[in-house]
């Protein structure tokens, strides 16, 4: 571990190194790549929630002049059913075409049922128009309660319900996908040792990810059989991975090159248009170019599950926690794979309990298939906990800050959902809410403030780096993760650090998946921990490159050379420090190109809890909820660049009030999205927020050479609980359903009063 | 390939032959409405009839005793205006309330009306101040009130080859103000839930009197609320009086349950909306700041 | 001798047990000492389940080394957004 | 039918393109001629990620036909930067990192000029409500609307 005072360039506010090309416009997006003799490829949608597909009738289509291609859901492979290993993630092979394209079914409005590609937009959407789809209705499914009832509809006749060991006994079909069940101790006895015991249910509707910019690509299939794709995506290696699947072909004929991307938070590790876009150039041999619309976006891309939490804690007078017990159902979509595993483990981290029993349930529903949405699952599991917790903190007539700090979890202490902490800021986080002026100033008439935390595991996975030095004694940096906010700079921060050069002499570079070795995904706020990992590790490499040349200089062992501030040093003195570029320009005499790489398997990413407290004025005759002051806490392990790390706090409390106030999605009774747009899925704009104050702790974890944990996803964890707090106290109505819009806040006062 | 032809016009004249040639010609001002209709799958019209370049609907005029706004002045160019916000505030307020400000480049008074949403934010404005919409057709022009010219969702008395020219406002009589308020879930970017627009004159004792009141969202065209004017008429906007004026508003409001809002909410909002516009007006009246 | 711990949703396929006592200087013995022990354990472990070795997360556990003391919890992998 | 022909100036230039009828003037601008840095985020004027100017005023791309821009003056994010020289709204943008994924950033740094160049000293609310048509997703607004404010100083 690195002494933190010794940092020299990491922990300064570097400008980012692909600054100027996003503030003038040059940067290039996943829309904004054209080629010659690219086609327009669109996607024909379904117009029901749920029906059998009858027919599909692609003549027309095809023979009108001008339409180069026209696939359907036949066109793709027939996969056994089988769980592929994503990283992290698993994926049903076979729901993942079923998704891509409807087969037999189509599971929601807005399900791809076929497409088309054409030489200009026009004749793609008349092409569009003219494929004919006959449906046999079917019942849809559009919530838990219809998904759980006896005799429900089922989307899959096939499905059964899995656990961790496998089938359940005597399995049945149903809609529940999933059960896991997380137990610690024995509740009963921790209720019996409960002074206090609340018990509520909390619910959240779905909600999108709503990045602005809509899944874009380009996929050119060269005569041979090779593919070149480009897209905007969080995973290039994943979308070679799912596209070679799609297509049966071997992962080394596709080459897929990563736009810019225009936000992600998770969404963007979903794989929709790719396999689709390659497959029609196959067939028509011209590049062809996919762009959802925003309504697309909405209508078929992965938002986050609604979710339904029935908790109960068990108190001593004092405060001390007993025991909890809570389930969880959470929708899936139209396949299995809410983020219930992780809402079951998150929930109860960041206590001491002895007590515990949380169970899971994965529910799916004739909606779009849930994708990642930042901490997938932790959001909706803090919203009960620390809302329940809050509501346990005024029957005690205990400060929520205090009631939290007397069952945090701290170094040493045995995590629920099993491992044990290392160093971690938490209970710091707290004490540092705890006397900010957000939380510590007085209220006025119609306002509240409202506490809650959160916690996230953050993951580490598999990075590759390289670091290639100039003749000049610059670097350039090479990794294989998409740069959603930033990370370009912290990449070359990290470099510039080991190699002891300016970070402006450090050029970062997202590459290819032929240009750097294999990466994971971005995302589990993994980055800047794990290929940031790689890239230190690659520096070293190159450094240790570096010592080598200035002992041949020197005719000296390399032992003898050590490096700081940039030089090679002779430990004895005998010589004068070589600088950085002093040896490459001088390398072509001692052995040519100077580089280093490194590929990690990053294990034991640092945990991130954080703590925030919202303050607001409620209007009780609109039941408008105006934020008035925010301020989040985050223990971040070391900030590399602290201003983006600021703004992963601050993009994710923003993210976390527009949940909590406004956003879901809105369906009709046969399951058509309503707000398929931002007019009405209504996320929050600039007037609707404060600045957004950030304290960041700095705990360094121990894993970690720097001391970084991975900061991105912990910030909309804890607002949809510190949002509903403090409107509790600001109007005296608990509301225990998202979103709290003025016309639920509204009705809640009203019938309050009444 | 798409055969929708496009014209602007530099005249009345030519406007009206251009839109009484027959086909199905769209007049195209802001096209903040008609574009995204477009895009949203509303058949395309036979043309653009782009009436932006015509002087009449692009200017303000405040000579005389009728203020004159074009139908297709910009409603950034209106709250821009150096004087038109002293006389109607509230005809100024709610057509800056439009959408953003990248709508309110594009955003006219004349689309806002013409586009017959219930929601316009601009009309009850400017039925509380009394204004006349002057149209040109085939026929020649006509006049007719603006609470007159909407008759439904997406339906106007404008016959064919017929469109709106500009609307005048009659200049109000000393101690008269207006204010508009609307309810939104968000600051800035959603379309009303309610609205509630208000004209008062005050005599020289801060007595009322003389009212309209005017709400939107609420029923399937904007209404005037005789009765809250009444309520207001003779007091100096006492709480009882602004209670009456807002429950008469609540009353007589018809709303549906939709995305945006519900009925009991909608009916509950627009009488706090119509007490509150009346106390803004109120202050304006008497010279206060608002 | 190390102890792992299996999470609630597996300890049926382990006799119902909440901790084992196996032998092992490396994760990879002591899981395949395990593994040995209960055979069903081996697929939803490998498949699904990352180890925490002394509080320390593996998630693709192979020669880790052991102590004598060294406490084994199995958890679920997790991914993220 | 054949395409309209229409002529007009962009970024001060003058410029000639052919469209169809309903091609909106952001489609213009990026597939005819190449100013990808407008961006499309939603067709439908919610996003605020296709902002230009139209004869000075700031409008949706989305929402103008291509024909309209007839005679008249377009200023898109590739006219905001002096040649070489970054505008002080881009610089202040790079210093506060006011941008975290970018795509927003083209149309807020449009937005954002056309306030200075209106109110060269707007309050921290006045910056805001101007911006509320500009949808960013990343960073909760707070280093944005610091960036504008800095850079309102700096022009000042």
């Amino acid at each position: 571990m690195n002494d933190p005072k010794a940092f020299r360039f990491v922990g300064s506010r570097s400008i980012r190194p692909d600054g100027v090309e996003k503030v003038t416009g040059r940067a290039q997006y996943g829309a904004d790549l054209s080629l010659p003799g690219m086609l327009t490829g669109k996607i024909v949608r379904s117009t029901r929630a749920h029906a059998r597909i009858r027919h599909i009738d692609v003549t027309q289509a095809m023979s009108l002049p001008g339409v180069l291609a026209v696939i359907t859901g036949d066109d793709f492979p027939d996969l056994e059913r089988r769980m592929l290993p994503m990283g992290e993630q698993q994926m049903d092979v076979r729901d993942f075409i079923d998704n891509t394209m409807a087969r037999g079914k189509v599971l929601y409005h807005g399900h791809a049922v076929a497409a088309v590609a054409a030489v200009s937009p026009d004749i793609a959407a008349q092409a569009a128009e003219l494929i004919k789809v006959e449906y046999e209705p079917l019942p849809v499914v559009m919530d838990l309660d219809a998904a759980l009832a006896p005799q429900a509809t089922l989307l899959h006749e096939d499905q059964v319900t899995l656990t961790m060991q496998g089938p359940v006994e005597n399995p049945v079909p149903t809609n529940v996908a999933f059960y896991m069940p997380l137990k610690k101790g024995d509740i009963d006895t921790g209720f019996a040792a409960a002074e206090v015991v609340l018990e509520n249910t909390y619910t959240t509707k779905t909600v999108h990810q709503g990045y602005i910019e809509p899944h874009a690509c380009v996929a050119d299939a060269k005569q041979g059989g090779r593919i070149d794709i480009w897209c905007s995506t969080q995973g290039p290696f994943l979308v070679r991975t799912l596209t070679a699947l799609a297509l049966e072909k071997p992962v080394s004929d596709i080459k897929v090159t990563p736009s810019e991307i225009g936000g992600g938070f998770g969404g963007k590790l979903a794989v929709y248009l790719e396999p689709v876009a390659a497959l029609l150039s196959m067939r028509s041999g011209r590049p062809v170019k996919l762009v959802m619309s925003r309504e697309e976006v909405l209508r078929a891309t992965g938002p986050t599950s609604a979710t339904r939490t029935r908790v109960k804690v068990g108190a001593k007078k004092d405060g001390t926690l007993t025991a909890v017990q809570a389930k969880l159902e959470f929708e899936a979509g139209a396949f299995k794979g809410s983020p219930v595993v992780p809402a079951v483990m998150t929930m109860l981290a960041a206590y001491e309990l002895d007590h515990v029993l949380v169970e899971g349930y994965d529910i799916v529903v004739n909606k779009p298939k849930v994708a990642a949405y930042r901490a997938p699952g932790a959001p909706q599991a803090a919203f009960a906990i620390e809302s329940i917790l809050d509501e346990l903190a005024g029957e005690l007539g205990i400060d929520p800050i205090d009631l939290r700090l007397k069952n945090a979890v701290s170094e040493g202490s045995m995590a629920v959902y099993g491992p044990q902490f290392k160093a971690i800021g938490l209970k710091e986080a707290l004490q540092a809410v705890k006397t900010h002026p957000v939380y510590a100033d007085p209220v006025g008439p119609n306002q509240g403030r409202g506490v809650a935390l959160g916690f996230w595991f953050n993951v580490g996975m598999q990075s590759s780096a390289a670091v290639r030095l100039n003749e000049n004694g610059s670097a350039t940096v090479i990794t294989g993760n998409p740069d959603i906010g930033g990370s370009r700079a912290s990449m070359a921060l990290m470099a510039a650090e080991e190699l002891g050069i300016p970070a402006e002499q450090v050029q970062a570079v997202v590459g290819n998946t032929e240009t750097i070795g294999y990466c994971d995904v971005t995302g589990g706020s993994r980055t800047t921990f794990a290929t940031g990992m790689a890239v230190i590790e690659a520096a070293r490499d190159a450094v240790a490159r570096l010592c080598e040349r200035a002992a041949l200089t020197w005719d000296v062992p390399v032992e003898q050379v050590s490096w700081a501030h940039g030089q090679a040093i002779h430990i004895a003195g005998d010589h004068a420090p070589l600088s950085l570029d002093e040896i490459t320009a001088n390398a072509i005499h001692t052995g040519g190109p100077i580089a280093g790489a490194a590929q990690v398997n990053a294990q034991d990413a640092g945990p991130g809890f954080g703590v925030q407290c919202a303050r607001v004025q409620v209007d009780p005759e609109t039941g408008y909820t105006r934020v008035i002051g925010y301020v989040a806490a985050q223990d971040v392990g070391k900030a590399i660049h602290p201003s983006y790390v600021e703004g992963q706090l601050q993009g994710g409390v923003a993210q976390g009030i527009g949940w909590t106030l406004n956003e879901e999605y809105i369906y009709d009774a046969d399951g058509v999205l309503l707000n398929a747009g931002f007019l009405d899925y209504r996320v929050p704009v600039a007037s609707d927020l404060p600045m957004i104050d950030t304290i960041l702790v700095e705990v360094p974890h121990p894993s970690h050479p720097y001391g970084v944990r991975g900061v991105g996803e912990t910030p909309i964890v804890p607002p949809l609980a510190a949002m509903a707090n403090a409107i509790a106290a600001a109007s005296g109505v608990r509301m225990r359903d998202l979103p709290i819009s003025p016309p639920r806040l509204y009705q809640a006062i009203t019938a309050q009063g009444a | 390939m798409s055969e929708v032809q496009y014209s602007a016009p530099a005249n009345l004249a030519d406007a009206v032959a251009l839109l009484a040639g027959g086909g199905s010609p769209a007049v195209l001002a802001g096209g903040t409405d008609l574009l995204v209709q477009l895009r949203g799958g509303r058949p395309e019209p036979s043309a653009f009839i782009d009436i932006k370049r015509i002087p009449e609907l692009t200017a303000i005029r405040m000579a005389g005793d009728v203020v004159s706004i074009g139908a297709a002045v910009p409603a950034a160019q209106i709250t821009e205006h150096p004087e038109l916000g002293a006389v109607f505030p509230g005809v100024v307020e709610a057509l800056g309330l439009i959408g953003s400000t990248q709508i309110q480049g594009r955003a006219t008074p004349g689309g806002n009306l013409c586009n017959a949403s219930p929601a316009a934010d601009s009309v009850p404005a400017m039925v509380a101040s009394g204004a006349i919409c002057r149209v040109a057709g085939p026929a020649g022009e006509r006049r007719i009130p603006v609470e007159q010219f909407v008759t439904g969702p997406g339906k106007t008395v404008l016959r064919a080859g017929e469109f709106l020219v500009c609307l005048e406002l009659p200049r109000p009589a000393a101690g008269t103000a207006d204010a508009y308020l609307r309810f939104i879930p968000r600051t800035e970017m959603d379309i009303a839930v309610a609205g509630a627009a208000v004209s008062l004159t005050l005599d020289a004792g801060g007595v009322c009197t003389a009212a309209r009141v005017a709400i939107g969202a609420v029923a399937p065209t904007v209404l005037l609320v005789p009765d809250a004017a009444d309520a207001l008429i003779g007091s100096r906007l006492e709480d009882n009086a602004l209670n009456e004026a807002g429950a008469a508003a609540s009353a007589i409001a018809r709303p549906i349950d939709d995305k945006r809002g519900t009925v009991a909410y909608r009916k509950a909002v627009v009488g706090v909306l119509t007490r509150r516009a009346a106390k803004i007006a109120y202050q304006r009246a008497q010279g206060g700041a608002a | 001798m190390p102890v792992i711990h299996l999470p609630a949703e597996l300890r049926s396929l382990a006799d119902g047990q909440a901790r084992v006592e196996l032998p092992g200087e490396r994760i990879r013995d002591l899981l395949a000492a395990l593994y040995e022990r209960f055979p069903d354990l081996e697929k939803p472990i490998s498949n699904r389940m990352a180890v925490a070795i002394d509080g320390t997360i593996v998630n693709h556990p192979l020669n880790e080394r052991l102590s004598e003391r060294s406490e084994v919890h199995v958890l679920t992998r997790i991914a993220g957004g | 039918m054949s395409r309209n022909h229409v002529s007009t100036t962009v970024n001060g230039e003058p410029v000639e393109f052919l469209c169809d009828t309903s091609q909106s003037l952001l489609s213009v601008l990026r597939d005819e001629l190449g100013l990808i840095g407008t961006k499309e985020g939603c067709s439908t004027g919610d996003c605020g990620a296709c902002s230009i100017t139209l004869d000075g005023r700031l409008v949706c791309s989305c929402l103008v036909l291509g024909v309209e821009a007839q005679d008249r003056s377009v200023g898109t994010v590739e006219g905001v930067a002096d040649h070489q020289v970054l505008h002080p709204l881009q610089q202040k943008f790079l210093e506060h990192a006011a941008l975290q994924c970018g795509i927003c950033t083209p149309g807020l740094i449009v937005a954002a000029k056309a306030l200075l160049e209106k109110n060269p000293d707007p309050s921290e609310e006045e910056v805001r409500y101007w911006l509320a048509g500009n949808l960013c997703r990343c960073t909760g607004y707070d280093k944005i609307i610091r960036a504008v404010l800095d850079a309102a100083a700096t022009l000042r």
